[in-house]
């Protein structure tokens, strides 16, 4: 146990700084879906540094280092430290580039990389479908091959970013007589292709994060596959793989937790500070220590990412514990707002721009959504106490 | 000794249902709050019409002169169904000029609250709740002046009923001179309130017999309609629920049949119903059981606002992701759930209002 | 609604609370297992006036009113009034009796009820098998038929009052071969038969609250069954449909309730009283919510069985939420206490006896055994929110 | 950066795991649970080789002169096995003498502390928890007065450390003149906790230093280690129960297989895994983060009361019946996690302290 970094860390953390310091005044603001020209000058400067796209080759458009996790997260802290925003973090980025570099053949890396990592081409992700919700692989979308082409017909949800996308990587049935896992196939084709609709799903934040994609016979040439056909399924789980470190991160739940302290500072009822109700100081102390042993237990999933082993339990249980927290510091700030913390839809007197009522819904949809908790109960059950899986079913005519 | 509704309070119910299953659909529902206020004149009527407004006016001005257990299961109702309407600022201001206003004043205004004609909101919410942001209203030689936050029922209110400072309550107009109206928007929708200041502002006083008595009424009644509207609203939730758990498959079988989906289901229930029967009792005290009407206010409000929660969070994760969306509208019951918990006294206020009432603590 | 009694029923309230003054010298201790002597005299008085045994017919030692639900219920709340025990409520009278009034023969009948009911003859029950466990039906006891007697071997566990017990009834299977809810019968016979063992089962509390009773060739004549030979299962379902009403009384929540609010009045911690800790009182308040709509909702199911009416929902949550409320009203008055709060088998400075750790304890085993909380769950998503049972499984071969 | 434990550290967990395994069986354990006090002074010897009591002794008395977050580590495998052997009396108070006594008080008691040959109880009660039937010590002119509750490791201790009203320290040994040691009993047999009523009882003050900043540190270092001792109580229910799980069966499948089942241990799991990080760091900090220590060590204990209660119902709810019974003694580690929560600081005091560490509320 030692929480001191040694002098080489040590020095690249004031080589960091010094980056920021003199940068700093670059800093885009964060927008919306598609990077403006601000974020994707300051997207070339970080990679040109090293601080983003860090560990990815420099023939692909990467600062070209070897992976280094104290380094990445050293970035990561002092970027935190001078609130200044890190490198893009689109599904483009952390989903398909990744997958491209493990699976894709090089023409894809040399077309798709380098735009993305730039934050010139954008993509979003097509796997989700209404009918499948947790059961992913019973996806229906269908491809079906006309000797050059794919021609796509079906339907995709919860794809964010689809309305300002170029690019989408998707899952489609090629093989609809195979078991249900081996018919997929990973493609990816241009969102300006022919015969594709977006439509933007409202959610109860009463934004439109997510979006609809429906597909009527578009046409895609069969060289855009990812990997073999029929084996879409095993290479989306590469790239699922790297989507799950996104959520749960430790440093959101301690931000929030600041604020929040703030916020009962600030917040008064009846002329009193509601720091000084017991019942909400206790709550936010309740908290503090759930955050507290989050952010350990990091510390703890980075040494063993340091040392090349497996995080085991430490691991699994991020997800199912960080979603449920960030919804618990939420649920607390409104109830220290009283009816202020209702207010939203920027009415006269919302706090923070409702930012707290967004989280507590929309953390809710990251409860739910992405691998319920339910799904997250299954896996640690059985990945991380060895539980027997949900035994097989009769036949539905053998049903009660 | 029956502790059960009785045939009319049912029939009652269930016909403010299905007439809002007919006029307010979820298409219906969703145009009216995606207005900046939302004004659902058709509603209101088609609920007025079964006299849901006049449930406490006293007959002799028009009213069905009933209790407040029969508002709260009105209010259930309303809760059910999201309704846009203004109910809570009616009924309350309807109570406070029955108690403490004058002949005059009984005779001009509730005749109309009682027909849904007249629209009365109410500003309560520093008496209940506590004062944020320092607002508060002071009276002086018949003129307000000062803030009161979080006015309910105000977007189509004629007059409001005004709680000052010092316990008194007032009758001002819409448009009476000095007052402004700022309309504040919440997560719900389907329900309006808003900031209202005062600038010597003209008012009449409400101020018949015990007004201090009143106010508290009103209060106590306020909160038993609201965990009412809570109750309508989260059973609502579990109905839809199970619904979808009974028809959704997912890995070969209906979602309801897996044992952690049912559990979910089961605990929502267990925890939802005992509630019902304490909003009947803590309704049926408000005109019975003087002793016992405050307490049971707080207590209901209180217990219902940790419920709701639980249920919309929970019945929420039933459904999965199409949960979130828009698209089934549970949202609209969501939010009302959540913006009754925090009108009206925070469960943590209330209970420890609850502990003072018993002597347990000093105030 | 109409909380008020009528003018027959406060007469017949005054006429309890008039034997009540009358007779309060003569009400005896609570004991152990089987009743003393002063207890039965009182159970003699209390059914000779219609407080015990109220609807069982006079011709097998009851009073024999007629059913009345209210006046059973005034009963108890004058009775609860004076602090006065109620008539004996053990397994045989809540159990074995009423199963005899509805499937037993009229010599069974004339044997046991009167002095069932007269406490002179006590009765355990044995259901329970250590291999069953909620899967009651898969019980193993045999009974093997010698053309005269049943010839049983095996073993029964949780059986409280074995060791005080006179009597027994029992499941046992009688039909190795048939499905296993139809091999099953109901025998009764005397706890004093040859081969009989019964071994105390200590539990966490440190009592021995319940046995296990071992069977070694124990001779029953043939004409002790109760209902048809295989046909047990029936038989005993029809007791406990009985036994569940004894479960979650919200009286005893109450009391306990009350008794807390002493507690907290009393207790003091560097001088202040616990009472005046906003986080105990906020949690005092939140039970007492608890509390009082458990006592609503029991009005209102006892309104619904005046009305013959079933009642639904309200009363399939009864033993999960009143289980749950006693076992968290325990947590409670631990906590207010602090280290006098783990004080315990009559430690100095032990508060109330240590009841509250043993009722924490012993209210941990009613939420888990005797129909668990799990099982309760299944009951209220089934019954009465009309889910779907738990598919049956493939056969074990198809398992993964 | 390194956040992990050392090679050393955990061998050092899993020699004591295995000795306790061999000398510390299920039998044994209740064969000294059923005694009035709980006297095993083979299970102490063998963790007495082992150098458990020696963790915080400096090397220059014997002692191995780790940490508190090897202490710790120690205090988990202990609580793992509810092992009856004092253990937090010992450390505490060799780390009063370590950091406050004399040299000669050192070279008295420090070595046979270390080899276990000596045992000291430890009373502070009082300044940890807040005073109970407004007990406290009072010291004047090298004698001791008053009151002491729930001294930790009383039973077979040779001397005590005991805290004072005034926030001294002082030895006494136990045959004392004018102390008077009343055992009592709570559900955890395993460990031994006393009253002791002083009478002018001649004592030593134990005055070295920055006696109020041992104070602290003895107080923050034993909610470490009573954090680490339910940390390892409620992770043994947890394997125990999934091991349960695994093997029992019911309705034709074993009960693992059931998703309620699962869950209910993916939530403990979920809850505890955590809880272990925050055991380390606090530990860590006591000896390496001065400004952390105070505010990780009331943390630690206060979330780990809350998770070890829900660990040690839930893991006892998977039993089903069987749990609650004696046969499996999983009620040792029960009642272990039940009394830790209480000593030292309830959860509900130490997050107000907490918040006072922080400058949130004034103290």
């Amino acid at each position: 146990m030692d929480l001191a970094y040694d002098a080489q860390y040590a020095a690249f953390r004031e080589e960091v700084r010094a980056f920021a310091e003199a940068h700093r005044h670059l800093a885009p603001k964060r927008t919306g879906h598609r990077p403006t020209s601000e974020q994707i000058v300051w997207q070339k400067l970080l990679i040109a540094h090293g601080y983003a796209a860090r560990t990815i080759p420099a023939a692909y458009g990467g600062f070209g280092a070897a992976p280094d996790i104290l380094k990445s997260r050293i970035i990561a802290e002092v970027f935190a430290e001078y609130s200044l925003p890190g490198g893009l973090a689109n599904q483009g980025i952390s989903m398909l580039v990744p997958t491209l570099l493990e699976l894709g053949t090089e023409e894809q890396k040399q077309a798709f990389i380098a735009p993305t990592l730039q934050g010139e081409m954008v993509w979003c992700q097509g796997y989700s479908e209404p009918g499948a919700g947790s059961d992913l692989a019973s996806l229906k979308t269908r491809a079906d091959d006309d000797g050059e082409n794919f021609i796509i017909n079906g339907q995709k949800i919860w794809t964010s970013t689809a309305h300002a996308a170029d690019m989408i990587f998707c899952l489609v049935r090629t093989e609809p007589d195979a078991p249900k896992h081996q018919g997929i196939s990973y493609l990816t084709f241009s969102m300006k292709s022919p015969g594709i609709e977006v439509r933007p799903l409202k959610t109860m934040t009463g934004g439109a994060e997510f979006n609809e994609v429906f597909f009527t016979d578009v046409k895609v040439p069969k060289t855009q596959i990812v990997g073999a056909r029929g084996q879409g399924w095993f290479v989306a789980n590469a790239t699922l793989k790297h989507e799950r470190g996104m959520l749960g991160d430790p440093n959101a739940a301690l931000s929030r937790l600041k604020a929040i302290i703030d916020l009962m500072k600030t917040e008064q009822l009846d002329g009193h500070r509601v720091m000084d109700n017991p019942l909400y100081l206790d709550r936010l102390m309740q908290l503090q220590a759930r955050v507290m042993s989050m952010q350990f237990n990091g510390m703890r999933i980075l040494t063993s990412a340091l040392k090349g082993e497996a995080p085991g339990m430490a691991g699994l249980i991020v997800k199912l514990q960080g979603c449920e927290l960030n919804h618990q510091l939420a649920a607390l700030a409104i109830d220290v707002m009283g009816e202020l913390g209702v207010l939203y839809h920027g009415s006269p007197h919302e706090r923070d721009g409702g930012v707290w009522q967004h989280r507590y819904m929309f953390d809710l949809g990251l409860i739910i959504g992405g691998g319920t908790a339910q799904i997250q109960k299954n896996i640690i059950s059985e990945r991380g106490l060895d539980m027997p899986r949900e035994p097989k079913l009769a036949p539905v005519s053998a049903r009660a | 000794m029956e502790f059960a509704l009785t045939h009319d309070q049912i029939q009652m119910q269930e016909s403010l249902d299905r007439t809002l299953e007919r006029v307010a659909p979820l298409d219906r529902i969703r145009a009216v709050a995606d207005q900046p206020t939302p004004l659902a004149p058709d509603i209101a009527a088609a609920v007025a019409e079964l006299g849901a407004p006049a449930v406490l006016v006293p007959e002799a001005y028009g009213g069905l002169g009933l209790g407040v257990l029969d508002a709260a299961l009105l209010a259930e109702v309303l809760g059910r169904h999201a309704a846009p309407v203004p109910y809570i600022g009616p009924v309350l201001a309807g109570l406070a000029l029955s108690l403490s206003g004058s002949e005059s004043q009984k005779l001009a205004w509730l005749p109309g609250i009682a027909s849904g004609k007249t629209v009365l909101g109410l500003a309560l919410s520093e008496f209940a709740s506590g004062a944020r942001m320092d607002a508060g209203v002071s009276a002086s030689q018949g003129m307000l002046n000062g803030k009161a936050l979080f006015a309910l029922d105000a977007a189509t209110a004629d007059a409001f009923i005004v709680a000052d400072r010092a316990g008194g309550l007032h009758l001002v107009t819409a448009n009476a001179t000095g007052l402004t109206q700022t309309a504040l928007t919440s997560i719900d929708r389907t329900r309006s309130i808003a900031e209202l200041t005062f600038k010597d502002t003209p008012s009449e006083p409400v101020d018949q017999g015990d007004v201090a008595n009143t106010l508290i009424r009103m209060r106590d009644a306020g909160r038993v309609l609201l965990a009412a509207d809570t109750l309508g609203a989260a059973q609502r939730m579990i109905d839809r629920a199970v619904a979808y758990a009974k028809e959704r498959q997912q890995f070969g079988r209906v979602i309801g049949s897996y044992q952690a989906v049912k559990h979910m289901c089961a605990e929502m229930a267990a925890e939802l119903e005992p509630c019902r029967a304490l909003i009947w009792y803590a309704g049926y005290a408000q005109d019975a059981l003087p002793d016992e009407a405050s307490l049971t206010a707080a207590h209901a409000k209180a217990h219902l606002s940790e419920i709701g929660r639980f249920v919309a969070r929970t019945s929420t994760e039933v459904f999965g992701g199409i949960g979130i969306t828009d698209l089934l509208g549970l949202h609209y019951l969501f939010k009302r759930i959540g913006l009754n918990r925090q009108l009206l006294g925070a469960p943590e206020r209330l209970r420890r209002e609850a502990a003072v009432m018993q002597g347990f603590i000093d105030a």
